[in-house]
């Protein structure tokens, strides 16, 4: 059982992270803020390995001094801009709407520290919430609700 | 929109002073309220949601505009009295009189916003000057920023209308901080509990859940202060994983869950601590220099092996030394005896390889096997002036490594309030009683409230800590709760004392 | 939607400068100018319960900065303004007398009308006995030995205060000027502009405290039609912590509403809706 | 006015099985020391043995490419081909892995003759029979190792779902380290699996052909900086390099302090909670809009009981919070919360007056601040008013 310790001597190989044609293309953005740009390669990461999205690609915002991400979600999907952010960050409207300004929908992913994301999307204007469902299917929602209640 | 619904009955929406036949007809008409229809999700401009909608208008207008008309037998005169801010009885008081109101120099009396009230449910007529004051004069003439204001109104409206005993909050009538640290009986504290043992099972399920739960919070809120001198070893129960901060009232409760899926065997852990090979005190001879039987008066010097080495200890005289100790000798309770024998008991469990060491030599030599081990520990995080709190290669119980890293302190509210300087900023508004207990509701004895109600604007800022602490010694036994006025919306928040329970796997 | 003649000039009456709104017909006018508000009072229908209040309305700081923008609304005069009290006691009696008058006439009317209704039907049943002599002499009967109690006097506590603005033309006294209250902290400033434009584009709008931003938006009436928006006012440049953000955002999906962003830029208000993305 | 406690909600369906409180030894021969590493403000736990154990002792941080658990497959798609189940990627994804795993070696300092040699070994084309020698023997040993050595190892949902990783210094890896082959219970047993060392590539010209995985990633563990500096300080049993270098405590200390701007409460809020023995989880609270949720045991087994904002205050109990409270924040956590049975929880970290910077620069200064926690919750006047559902 001593070979975790062992290995924690060992300097291990190198880190995927650093050598990824991602990261490094982010790097050669020249962003200052390191932590926006680790978020940013964690959401690249998500979107691609895990989500599957297509053409994600990385872009700077001179305005915000951000990266920027770029996908489709479907192959011949509308192009989305992505803003990755650390969540203890703040931000205002005018940011949003200056990556809203280069015309595309936009998702807003908070990165937490420990690479938890929680993406929110975000469109220009008024964008109404889809109707409530239909009181059939609504019916079928609370019971099921019921049913889950009673199981807790 | 609302220009369709102007009908002929325009007219009578701009009189709103009713002719003596409608007041007539007014007597007989319905006390319902028309039900809101389900509403919608867009407006698709089709006529039949336009009928829809002119209805829901109709209804509103009509119950909206409707004017209060009551015989005059069933209204109590009053006057209202604008130097004191006071409205007097004129007439006899109604049921009311049972949780509102006040007599002064033999008169019935009523606060400003419980006349309001009063006359908002149609059971007051109030006169200034030999006239009658509108609901409107009322809001303007009696509400006051200084005691009761607008939005201290809206709140109290509010409670009120559900049924709670609402009262002015009374600073002066409130025990003293000293006098609760004393934990001094209250006699309205006493009186209002006996009200509640008589009290008639409580209608609502709501209520009584409430109130069973407000009842095992005051009782351990007793608990924790007949034994807050107790230590926090004391506190925390050891054979629990899952140690409520406070005792016997909670465990009921958390049982059902904590006790099912953890193996309790810490217990046993413990009792195999208790080593057979210790040093051998039985062949250690202590010399009990108190005694009257110590004959002579030098000490033969002690085995060297049970010394620390480089010493050397000849014979000693202990003449000199008789002179100077205590000679008297001690009695114990057997309370005391017991306490002192856990001690000892304690002082001996600390380090299980220790105790196992029968003389210095076996002693230092563990400690240089300590150091061997230590010097596997990464340098890094060891020598250095920093060092972690706990020691991988010295393996404990997760029990004891908690308490080892527990170097934060835990507080409550009520640590530190009273040095706080009262601020104007907060203040508790109202007392409020729960509506069940209405029947047996005695103004000169209200016992202890359900709550305190602290009325402020939501737009304004959230009480901080300080806020908190300060309105937490104020209301003692009691909790403070936040009525947040946002325009005609009222929410209400309660920031109570906590303390997560230490969660112990083995 | 709107009626093209000016809106008439409803009365505010202030209440430790809360505005409020007494009478039936200022609250009809201002709803229809889709302005909401808030009832505070109780309903006289049914006092003792929150589901459905009544009179007073209070208006939002930006309803009521909308309304005197327009010149519709302004100040009702001051209680303590106690001008002809001499007049209106005296009213008040003459009217309680001609009330006590007219109320007996109603009450002995009434009798009447239910004793003829028990005679006819009781008539009807037994099918001979009383007859019209009969009636008369208990009609007679009741006239003479009738007395109104003075406790069954149906007597109307008034929700407004009488006086100006029962006649026409104290109302045309409202149209004076009277000075704007100061409403002008930036954060005021910031929601009155999205108030502004937001109700210009047909929504109807209440205060949304207790979903965590400034107004929920209507599409319609707020009697008919569930709110779509959570608007959030701020300026272009005010900071926002990203877990606010994200707070309101996750509310705004619970309830199943938008929430939307709404910033006043030089031109025109900037509005950004945040939905949950729906990736988990 | 104490809090009621309320009970931990517990999962309905728990999928594994607890392991430890803590990745720290019980007997001296369990040894426990493992490594991070500081890259771009973030710490990362690169080895998986490490990883394991860190998250399994204690639910230590989050998989990089997963959504809690580390278990993260690069492979969605897997085929049966010739007897063999073999995980299939699309040819431009196949040409990304090769140029990701040129990008890699160059890294490695390796000569571009080296690097295209490599690449060109790599990427020949293989035959089954090849496959399935290599796979030969392992197979067996690995399943063995599994129950002895990994009783505890949650099995997956699916046979979709695969741990996989590769060592760059290995370019021809196999899968003996493979600690989670083919558990899928649904595939027939005389198939073989030969992991994620081969797939199949697909493209619209050639068909299927099968290929050696040029380079996989490997799943990494985040630590938030309050996790990771638990584990060092009040642990013991982890190390965190910063460019190979190891950083004692106090440099540790001083580097987070730099990075996040008020370490001190937040680490303090979230040492109190793992003194208490709960679990505190920082990444969860994003979800919330809070700072962290608090589990009792573990995510695997408990809903999470409260959210917690951590608040700073002197000693005069005066906030200075980085986020200043409205109502209108207040009302939407506590609305938040509320929906998903969880309590809203403040954590007031508290500082004496006379805590000097110097004694600021170390965290022994932990011990002299004080905690206070709060319940904050809505109260409810009546059920009468179902307002929420009408408006």
């Amino acid at each position: 059982m001593s070979g975790a310790s062992d290995r924690a001597e060992a300097s291990g190989p190198p880190n995927w992270i650093l050598h990824h044609p991602a990261y490094q293309q982010m790097k050669d953005l020249e962003v200052a803020d390191s932590a926006q740009v680790h978020a940013a390669f964690l959401v690249y990461m998500d979107l691609t390995e895990v989500r599957q999205w297509k053409e994600v690609s990385c872009v700077k915002s001179p305005e915000l001094q951000l990266v920027l991400l770029e996908a489709k979600e479907k192959e011949g999907g509308p192009v989305q801009s992505v803003l990755p952010l650390p969540v203890h960050r703040s931000l205002n409207h005018r940011s949003i709407r200056h990556v809203l300004d280069r015309g595309f929908p936009m998702l807003l992913c908070a990165v937490a520290s420990d690479s938890t994301l929680v993406y929110q999307r975000m469109t220009d204007g008024l964008v109404t919430p889809d109707p409530p469902a239909g009181s059939f299917q609504d019916m079928g929602r609370r019971q099921h609700r019921k049913r889950r209640q009673k199981q807790h | 929109m609302a220009d369709q619904n102007k009908t002929d009955t325009e007219g009578k929406f701009y009189s709103e002073i009713l002719s003596p036949s409608e007041l007539f007809a007014a007597r007989s008409r319905s006390h319902k309220i028309p039900v809101k229809g389900q509403k919608e999700f867009f407006p698709d401009n089709s006529e039949e949601q336009r009928q829809r909608l002119e209805q829901s208008l109709n209804e509103h207008w009509s119950l909206i505009s409707e004017e209060r008309v009551e015989r005059l037998g069933n209204l109590v005169k009053a006057l209202w009295i604008p130097s004191e801010q006071i409205v007097e009885l004129q007439s006899p008081a109604g049921k009311f009189w049972q949780t509102m109101g006040f007599s002064a120099n033999g008169k019935q009396c009523l606060l400003p916003e419980e006349a309001l009230y009063l006359m908002e449910c149609g059971n007051l007529q109030v006169f200034y000057k030999d006239l009658p004051l509108s609901i409107q004069d009322g809001y303007e003439r009696f509400l006051c920023s200084d005691t009761v204001g607008l939005q201290q109104y809206q709140v109290y409206g509010h409670l009120k209308r559900l049924g709670y005993v609402v009262h002015r909050f009374d600073p002066s009538s409130e025990p003293s901080s000293y006098a609760r640290k004393l934990n001094l009986p209250q006699s309205r504290d006493k009186a209002g509990r006996q009200l509640k043992r008589k009290r008639s099972p409580s209608p609502s399920l709501t209520s009584s859940r409430a109130e069973a739960q407000d009842e095992s919070t005051t009782e351990k809120m007793e608990v924790e202060d007949k034994y807050s001198h107790v230590g926090e070893e004391d506190k925390k129960l050891p054979a629990s994983p899952l140690t409520p901060p406070t005792s016997s009232s909670d465990v009921s409760r958390g049982q059902t869950w904590w006790m099912t899926d953890i193996p309790r065997d810490r217990e046993s852990h413990q009792a195999s601590t208790t080593g057979s090979s210790c040093w051998d005190f039985s062949a250690i001879s202590f010399p009990d220099l108190g005694s009257s039987s110590t004959l002579s008066g030098c000490l033969d010097p002690p085995d060297p092996l049970l010394l620390p080495g480089g010493f050397t200890v000849g014979v000693c005289d202990v003449a000199s030394w008789r002179q100077k100790i205590n000679q008297r000798e001690v009695k114990m309770s057997s309370k005391e005896q017991m306490r002192e024998e856990e001690k000892r008991r304690q002082g001996r469990d600390v380090d299980k390889e220790v105790q196992q060491c029968r003389n210095w030599a076996e002693y230092q030599k563990l400690m240089v096997r300590r150091q061997e081990q230590c010097e596997g520990r990464p340098a890094h995080l060891w020598n250095t002036e920093v060092t972690p709190l706990h020691d991988p290669t010295q393996p404990i119980s997760t029990g004891e490594l908690l308490d080892k890293i527990s170097v934060i302190k835990s507080t409550h509210l009520l640590e530190g309030a009273s040095r706080l300087k009262r601020s104007d900023e907060w203040r508790i508004c109202f007392n409020v009683y729960q509506p069940d207990t209405v029947a047996d509701f005695k103004k000169s004895n209200p016992g202890k409230p359900y709550s305190r109600m602290c009325v402020c604007s939501f737009s304004g800022p959230v009480p901080d800590l300080r806020d908190i602490k300060q309105l937490a010694l104020q209301s003692g036994n009691a909790p403070v709760v936040f009525a947040v006025v946002d325009y005609g919306d009222i929410s209400f928040y309660t920031f109570k004392d906590f303390q997560l329970p230490t969660d112990v796997f083995p | 939607m709107e009626e093209e003649d000016p809106p008439p000039v409803v009365g505010l009456s202030l209440c430790h400068s809360a505005p409020l709104l007494w009478r039936a017909p200022d609250l009809r006018a201002v709803r229809s100018q889709g302005l909401v508000g808030a009832l505070l009072g109780s309903l006289p229908r049914t006092p003792r319960q929150n589901g459905r209040l009544g009179r007073p309305l209070l208006l939002l700081p930006e309803e009521e900065r909308l309304l005197t923008e327009h010149r519709a609304a302004a100040a009702l005069p001051d209680h303590d303004q106690d001008r002809g009290w001499v007049e209106l006691r005296q009213q008040h009696e003459e009217e309680q007398q001609r009330n006590f008058e007219e109320q007996s006439v109603l009450a002995l009317e009434d009798r009447k009308a239910s004793l003829l209704r028990a005679m006819t039907s009781s008539l009807t049943q037994s099918g001979a006995g009383t007859t019209d002599e009969d009636l008369r002499g208990h009609l007679e009967a009741l006239d003479r030995n009738f007395s109104f109690p003075c406790a069954a006097l149906a007597v109307q506590l008034s929700t407004t205060r009488a006086g100006l603005g029962y006649c026409p033309e104290a109302r045309a006294l409202l149209l004076a000027d009277w000075p704007m209250r100061e409403l002008d902290a930036p954060s005021c400033d910031t929601r009155y502009q999205v108030f502004r434009d937001l109700r210009g584009r047909g929504f109807y709008l209440t205060s949304a405290g207790k979903f965590g931003g400034d107004f929920l938006v209507y599409p319609g009436d707020p009697l008919r039609f569930h709110a779509h928006f959570i608007a959030v006012c701020l300026a272009l440049d005010e900071s926002l912590p990203l877990l606010d953000v994200l707070a309101v955002a996750r509310l705004g999906s619970n309830v199943k509403k938008t929430v939307l962003l709404c910033s006043p830029g030089t031109d025109r208000v900037r509005y950004t809706s945040v939905q949950w993305s729906g990736m988990v | 006015m104490q809090a009621a406690f309320l009970a931990p909600r517990r999962r309905t369906r728990v999928h594994e099985e607890y392991e430890a409180p803590l990745p720290v030894g019980r007997s001296p021969q369990e040894k426990s020391q493992f490594r991070a590493e500081l890259i771009n403000q973030h710490v990362l736990v690169c080895q998986p043995e490490h990883i394991q154990k860190i998250h399994n002792q204690g639910y230590f941080g989050k998989g990089v490419l997963s959504r809690a658990r580390p278990d993260h497959s690069i492979y969605d798609h897997w085929e049966e081909h010739e007897g063999l189940i073999l995980p299939v990627v699309s040819q431009s994804r196949y040409e990304d892995l090769i140029r990701w795993a040129k990008a890699a070696l160059s890294a490695r300092g390796l000569d571009e003759d080296a690097v295209s040699q490599t690449l060109l070994r790599l990427s020949q084309p293989i035959e089954m029979e090849h496959v399935r020698r290599e796979m030969g023997g392992s197979q067996e040993e690995e399943e063995q190792m599994e129950e002895e050595t990994c009783p505890h190892t949650k099995r997956p949902r699916s046979g979709s779902k695969r741990t996989c990783r590769l060592d760059p210094r290995d370019p021809d890896p196999v899968s003996d380290s493979d600690p989670n082959p083919n558990p899928d219970p649904d595939c027939d047993p005389g198939r073989l699996d030969p992991g994620p060392a081969f797939f199949l590539v697909v493209s619209d010209s050639e068909g299927r052909r099968l290929r050696r995985t040029p380079l996989a990633l490997s799943e990494y563990l985040q630590l938030s900086l309050e996790e990771a500096f638990f584990l060092v300080y009040s642990l013991g049993c982890l190390s965190v390099y910063l460019q190979q270098e190891p950083l004692s405590v106090s440099q540790l200390w001083r580097k987070f302090r730099s990075l996040c701007p008020d370490f001190i409460s937040s680490y303090a809020a979230y040492h109190h909670f793992r003194s208490q023995g709960w679990v505190p989880k920082t990444g969860g609270g994003a979800k919330y809009g809070v700072d962290l949720m608090l589990y009792r045991k573990g995510p695997p087994f408990y809903h999470a009981s409260y959210s917690v904002v951590i608040e700073r205050t002197d000693d005069a109990f005066r906030s200075s919070g980085l986020r200043p409270f409205s109502w209108r924040s207040l009302a939407a956590l506590s609305r938040i919360t509320a929906n998903v049975s969880k309590e809203l929880m403040l954590c007031y970290i508290i500082y004496p007056p006379d805590l000097s910077e110097a004694e600021l620069d170390s965290p022994v200064c932990l011990s002299r601040l004080e905690v206070q926690e709060v319940i904050v919750s809505r109260w409810v006047s009546s059920r009468e008013r179902a307002e929420q559902e009408d408006i």
